[in-house]
């Protein structure tokens, strides 16, 4: 099982906020994204994470894996 | 080193008053609060929310101290940042860096915040004077 | 603008929560404190006295602020500097710089340091170990 | 009338705080140093002010200013 996370403005373009899928093959980030979020091309902007260590689209996912979407941050 | 992420309103000169090193083992202190304004990019802004990637977060900022201290002759640093509600005047980030010398204080200061304000995953969403919301679109200088 | 020289002990933190600014007009507040260590160049270090230029200290660290007030976009400025016998552990300098953004903040209070470093009339007598005194030859990094 | 002054390791080595001459000459400041400070040669590191201003050894001195000698600053 592969956990997906939207945040902020990305959350809302996308709708989702939480969501997880099943998975027996080994899926590129890009490929995910294209899976979960039908039809919305993947932002050029976008910021990726896996298990919360920065990534990019083209980074393997396995199972048990936590995968975050996100716009530019704006802390502090 | 400490890392803090809060959801309350913090005095930033108290969490520094109650950090002490030990007294002589350090000669700088260099430190950088960024405190919430009333306006932004020319409008009247009344609240703001500050979203986090909870764990991630407390993460990137540990990283980013780690590699402080490595990187320069410091002995302590400290990053508190606050998330969820806030109003004009809250503060919204601390970051402090000790040292025996000032150049190395300053740098690692100047190094932490702005790695937190390009990478840590916090986000800005402004509430305007007539109510509207706006996510805030890039981190300022 | 604040400028004052000091023989007593002081605590930065309450100088820095008692300077308040309007609350939602500034964004970024950036501090140093220099702080008397207990060695120098190798040796333990006593005891120090700070000699000054009573007078053209505060001029002098008036016109840096005066300087720092018109270069950079930064809404005040703050420095205290003790004089007189002092200890480790005890504050020599506190620099701080209010500004509506980070950059502006961190450059003001850089250069206010920095060149009060370089140019304020103020002198350093160190007493070590063995009761030995000896001027402190030059300012460091 | 003008008013002379030493600090810090700069007072020791000339032995002298604070003295005061009184001169009919408009005279510079090295010239002021070699009428007080009999046989001592002025520092090449030594730092000038005229009034609490910095200023250099060519700069002339009138009645009623205030004249400081004094080595490299150590302050902050």
């Amino acid at each position: 099982m592969i956990k997906i996370k939207f945040f902020a403005s990305l959350r809302e373009e996308v709708g989702k906020n939480e969501i997880q899928i099943e998975t027996s093959e080994k899926l590129t980030i890009a490929k995910i994204w294209n899976q979960v979020c039908d039809g919305i091309p993947l932002p050029n902007h976008v910021l990726i994470a896996i298990n919360m260590e920065y990534t990019n689209q083209n980074a393997i996912v396995k199972d048990g894996d936590e995968v975050a979407f996100f716009p530019p941050v704006t802390g502090g | 080193m400490l890392v803090k992420i809060t959801e309350n309103e913090f005095n930033p000169w108290k969490y520094l008053q109650n950090h002490e090193l030990q007294a002589g083992k350090f000669g700088a202190t260099a430190t950088f609060i960024g405190t919430m304004r009333d306006y932004n990019v020319g409008d009247t802004v009344k609240s703001m929310f500050l979203e986090h990637y909870p764990n991630m977060t407390e993460k990137y900022l540990q990283q980013i101290s780690d590699i402080a201290l490595q990187r320069w002759d410091i002995l302590d640093t400290l990053i508190i940042h606050r998330v969820g509600e806030i109003l004009p005047g809250d503060n919204i980030v601390l970051v402090a860096t000790w040292a025996g010398h000032r150049t190395p204080a300053f740098d690692a200061c100047r190094f932490l915040i702005e790695e937190l304000k390009a990478k840590a995953p916090f986000w800005k969403q402004e509430t305007l004077i007539d109510d509207d919301t706006r996510w805030v679109a890039n981190h300022s200088n």
